[in-house]
């Protein structure tokens, strides 16, 4: 395999071209996706309002590259629809926190359609939203992006059956998950960390997918395991590092889909590693972190030598100010201490 | 003005009809001898709207519902002995007993659903156009919609974006004057008709009651739809004559004065004395026509009762296409 | 103390009706809450599409009792606007399936405003609504009331910090705990079980509170710990019986707030019996069920002598046929054989 | 037509412009020079709408606003110190620091907030006018919103709402024909103006960019609202002479003759040129008030800089009004 390197964007972008010149049933849309809608002559330059996607309307036309006004119910809704009408729609919603402004479609109709006809439609749409917070601790104080631009809440989404949740984390995995969720007749939604967006990796050129519902171990270790979730993948591996160092080797389970959870995979780490610490950006309560902690006190009791732990962003709305949301997200230190007091609580 | 509607198409509207107010009055007959229905709305009343729409429609077509859906189903030709057995809960039915009479779908005539979140379906059908738009097709998708739906907000951002899309929509939207208990004309700001030219797409007010005025308001629009023309609105002024859902009481909210003056203007005998006037057809054909619905009914209503519930352990079945790597707890 | 009895629904209404004759600014709105909006010769004989506050307009007027038009992300809105000029209102949602119609009023807007503004502005807006299935095990065979009239779904407004989310559970607490709701300066979800509407019992006449975010102990017992959520609790009344026969006391911890949870009494409790139960009827993944047991995990593993277990309604969207709806909430059978697992296992 | 606004109301008038737009200009200044500012949308070039609108608004009157709403709380009274101490994530800002640019509230002033999910303020607006209503008051709510939200449900439902309870509300549009990237007649079926038409209140169109017509038709609408008159609607044509947010380049989507066209109609030098012209106000009362502006934007990022930010212990402050019962972990 080439050292072929791609941004976890471009990699993503990647996914999006290759299908839609394989398939001619899929077709995306969403806010400021091109720009300058209606303006072709802008179009050359344009790549939607905040990056990505550069190009793809002028190799697939304004019929299949659609910018939309700001509804994200109706087209949101649209996807679904389209998807019930044989298209494979592609539904870009800028960002997570924007989900309230259209959560029927994507809790109460996308995910019910195949089960409440007993089978009788597919809904191949991917609903396609970044999350997380922007607060880098160590830049200079001053301003994140504010409570409605910083939210992870990943786990209201996840909460439903019927829809296929996926956070990739690497751009090897973005691609393939992409490439997998496109092909995929269930509704997918695809959450991308606003702070991934130009974290480099191998990728290949050719299509693949990456398996929807299966956990990646991202680093082998014999004596914890740590789940990460979405963007916590690079905190984990700092930690592993720093935990390496004194000695202790961390497994790391990469969930990659939050729902439905590859719990077999974290049940075999967790036999062999005999504890468990889950990184969620997510608050706590009610969150898919606690979810697979619970599910693993439930059903690897046994094995378990410390308590199951996990760790999340504080239970608070995202303050805007840097000096306070630099202290909100789950860090390499913070994984630290956690696993510290993990084995000196037991 | 006489009618140009050829007669095959007048006896398929009479069939349509009667089979939609059969349908339900059998729907009541069965709920209040017992049969343990779950929720449900009866369309009893506003027969002739759902009717003249569907004259123009094809297989290929897609309607998207809302909660009071029974008629809009059966006027795009779905089968009554899978609907009432899917209202039974049995496994027999549209839905395999999933969905009930409040989420009726059927993907072979491209029935996008029966939807009971008010006003959700008009973006499927939006979606439907947009994916009609993506292949070049010259199928359309009808958006029924209720005079509450005028209300919402999905309702603004849906035909602003079919409009824009210039997708093959026809909204319409049957002004029974009730949502609940609720009087239109406390709940919805202005005149329904304004709200359509707002968009700037076509928009026509008409009596709902006459099947021979939604016929021909629906058939312009379909066929502008068709061609190219996209979106219109057709607000259909109606009436239901029963309560708002099986168990609701309608008299602790309106008057029967009121119910009677829209009863006088039952839309299945104004067709029948019209028709017989003008000629166009005989008593012979629509007796013969409400026999055979009447056998129809009986076999339906034997189907149903006949059919198998689900089995308990269908119950992990469809969540999704195929079986999930991972696994599920 | 009188032995005064009223339905739960009766309660609720009392404590509404009480309320807003103490406090001129309390004022109630939603569909249908009266019914023939604009014709008052019919408000005699109405009080809700659906029963409940029956003549509440008659003696407070359409002014403070306001039927709405289906516009729920409006009227929702509107409460968070009008609790921020001054006036307690009280939204009535008709059910928790249409959240996604109003979500970001939910999530985004009214938990975050006391944060945002550095405790600017209070919020004192009551957000009430219903969950819970239908279909009741051994009735006749036939239809529930299918996916968009029956789910539970609490776990996802309980998610968001800034809103406190009650789950009353008797008469006495739905009282209480409404009247705690409206004198409160946050927000507040009051979710009532479709069911337990005609479950009647002791309710004092004079306005009381219950105090929000504390749990109550239902019953006691020394040898499991069951966590009971808002309608699970005749559930677990009923399995506390069937295990007492076999010599099993259990300890009935009722949640009442599921955000912010007690969290005390819960320890306290587990570290007496030295088992958790936790019965939720909401469905299992990023549940407020698996969050209670994943604490316990956390905070408490020493003290756990078998795996702290969650019981929820089964992952899938809610069927319309009864004999499917039947199988899939927890039952107090499914209760007793989730206790009797749990004990064999360690 | 002459002026027939009084000398105190046009030296605010050209006080408030100026100060919006200085305040913007130093937003833009000091990001370049790298104070870390999180996001932020500028307002410059439309600053007539919100000064023409709140010369007649009080303190007692609310305000909602969205994302670009720097100049709807200027001119609604807000400290403009307190405002820059905020965008600097400063303690001492309107929020403590934790609301920024884009939740700017004032609970003394009615400032519900900035605002920056497109609509739902409109929809807080409509509560603040039934909060009015409840308690016999003759304040009003101004609920700002862009273009784009035109194309929101929550517009539909909140206009709707706010008619039926004749709220008094005022609904002000500012149509700077951009939302983003994306042009306004592209997004927006039909014409806007006819979008409120629809719901039968009062609604105007006029040129945002001069402040005697906003003065004038706000006038108008307050008047009204304050009487029990009820909603009324303004679209308000104006245009933003910066990038949507201040890291856009906005010569990627329009093109720089038409950001001229508009920066030609600057609603600044076109009130100075009409009030010196009719002998309003003299050189030297504007040049006064720049001077008194210059000293206050110095004294304001003095403040900032010299301000300390939130505590990090601070971070679990205000999520509720009390501590809870059984603590929160
Ligand atoms: C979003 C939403 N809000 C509320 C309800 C509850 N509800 C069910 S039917 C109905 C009224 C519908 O009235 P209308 O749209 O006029 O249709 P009709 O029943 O008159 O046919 C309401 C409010 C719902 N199903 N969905
Ligand atoms: C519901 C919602 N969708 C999308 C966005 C992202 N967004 C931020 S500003 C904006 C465009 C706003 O345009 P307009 O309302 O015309 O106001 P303007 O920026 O022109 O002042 C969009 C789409 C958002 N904030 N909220
Ligand atoms: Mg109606
Ligand atoms: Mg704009």
């Amino acid at each position: 395999m080439s050292e072929r390197l791609l941004s976890y964007g471009e990699a993503i972008d990647e996914a999006i071209r290759q299908e839609m010149a394989r398939d001619p049933s899929v077709f995306m849309m969403g806010e400021d996706i091109v720009g300058a809608a209606g303006r072709p002559e802008f179009w050359e330059n344009l790549g939607g309002a905040y990056g990505g996607n550069r190009g793809l309307i002028v190799d697939f036309g304004p019929e299949r590259v659609i910018d939309m006004p700001v509804s994200e119910m109706a087209f949101s809704g649209a996807g679904v629809g389209a998807a019930m009408a044989g298209a494979r729609p592609i539904v870009d919603i800028m960002f997570i926190d924007l989900i309230g402004c259209c959560y029927d479609q994507l809790i109460n109709q996308a995910p019910k359609i195949r089960y409440m006809t007993g089978g009788g439609y597919d809904c191949p749409v991917v609903f396609k939203t970044s999350y997380g917070g922007r607060a880098i601790p160590g830049l200079p104080k001053g301003g994140g992006a504010g409570v409605h631009h910083s939210q992870t809440m990943y786990s209201v989404v996840a909460h439903f059956p019927g829809l296929k949740v996926l956070t990739p984390s690497t751009p090897y995995n973005a691609k393939g998950l992409m490439t997998a969720a496109i092909r995929d007749n269930d509704p997918v939604m695809f959450l991308t960390h606003r702070f991934l967006g130009s974290v480099r990796g191998h990728v290949p050129e050719e299509p693949y997918t990456v398996p929807i519902g299966k956990a990646d171990i991202a680093r082998e270790g014999e004596d914890l395991t740590m789940v990460s979730i979405g963007g916590a993948l690079p905190l984990c591996f700092e930690a592993a590092d720093t935990l390496a160092a004194d000695g202790l080797e961390a497994e790391i389970v990469d969930l990659q889909t939050i729902n439905p959870i590859d719990e077999q995979t974290v049940y075999e780490s967790v036999e062999k590693t005999h504890r468990l610490l889950v990184v969620d950006e997510d608050t706590p309560v009610a969150s898919i972190g606690r979810d697979v902690a619970a599910r693993v006190a439930q059903n690897r009791f046994g094995y378990l030598d410390a308590p199951v732990t996990s760790l999340h962003s504080a239970d608070v709305p995202v303050p805007y100010s840097a000096a306070l949301e630099e202290h909100m997200p789950p860090t390499a230190e913070k994984i630290v201490a956690a696993v510290n007091e993990m084995l000196v609580a037991f | 003005m006489p009618l140009e509607i050829d007669r095959d198409k007048l006896l398929w509207i009479y069939r349509t009809m009667q089979l939609i107010r059969r349908f339900e009055e059998k729907y009541l007959e069965l709920l209040n001898s017992g049969v343990p229905f779950g929720t449900g709305h009866l369309y009893i009343g506003q027969e002739a709207v759902a009717t003249g729409v569907s004259a123009h429609l094809r297989t290929s077509d897609y309607i998207g519902s809302n909660h009071r859906g029974h008629g809009h189903c059966l006027a795009k030709g779905v089968d009554p002995i899978a609907m009432m057995a899917e209202c039974y809960g049995r496994v027999t039915g549209t839905n395999r007993g999933r969905g009930g009479s409040m989420h009726i779908t059927d993907a072979r005539l491209g029935v996008l659903g029966v939807n009971p979140i008010i006003g959700q379906s008009m973006a499927h059908c939006v979606g439907a156009g947009m994916a009609i738009n993506l292949r070049k097709g010259d199928d359309v998708a009808v958006s029924y919609l209720g005079d509450s739906a005028v209300g919402c907000g999905v309702f603004n951002e849906s035909i602003n974006l079919a409009t824009i899309m210039n997708a093959p929509v026809i909204f319409v939207c049957e002004n029974n004057q009730y949502a609940v208990t609720t009087p239109v004309e406390y709940a919805i700001a202005g005149k329904i008709i304004d709200r359509a030219a707002a968009y700037g797409i076509p928009g026509v007010k008409i009596d709902g009651m006459d099947v021979f005025a939604v016929y021909e308001a629906a058939g312009e629009a379909v066929e502008r739809a068709r061609g190219g023309g996209g979106p219109s609105f057709i607000e259909a002024l109606t009436y239901r004559y029963e309560g708002h859902w099986i168990k609701d009481d309608h008299t602790k909210y309106r008057t029967m004065d009121e119910v009677d003056k829209f009863r006088e203007q039952d839309p299945i005998p104004a067709f029948r004395s019209r028709v017989l006037a003008e000629q166009s057809l005989t008593a012979g054909d629509l007796d013969g026509i409400d026999a055979e619905i009447e056998r129809l009914m009986d076999e339906m209503v034997e189907f149903a009762e006949a059919s198998a519930n689900p089995e308990a352990d269908e119950l992990f079945e469809h969540v999704f296409a195929e079986p999930v790597a991972g696994g599920q707890s």
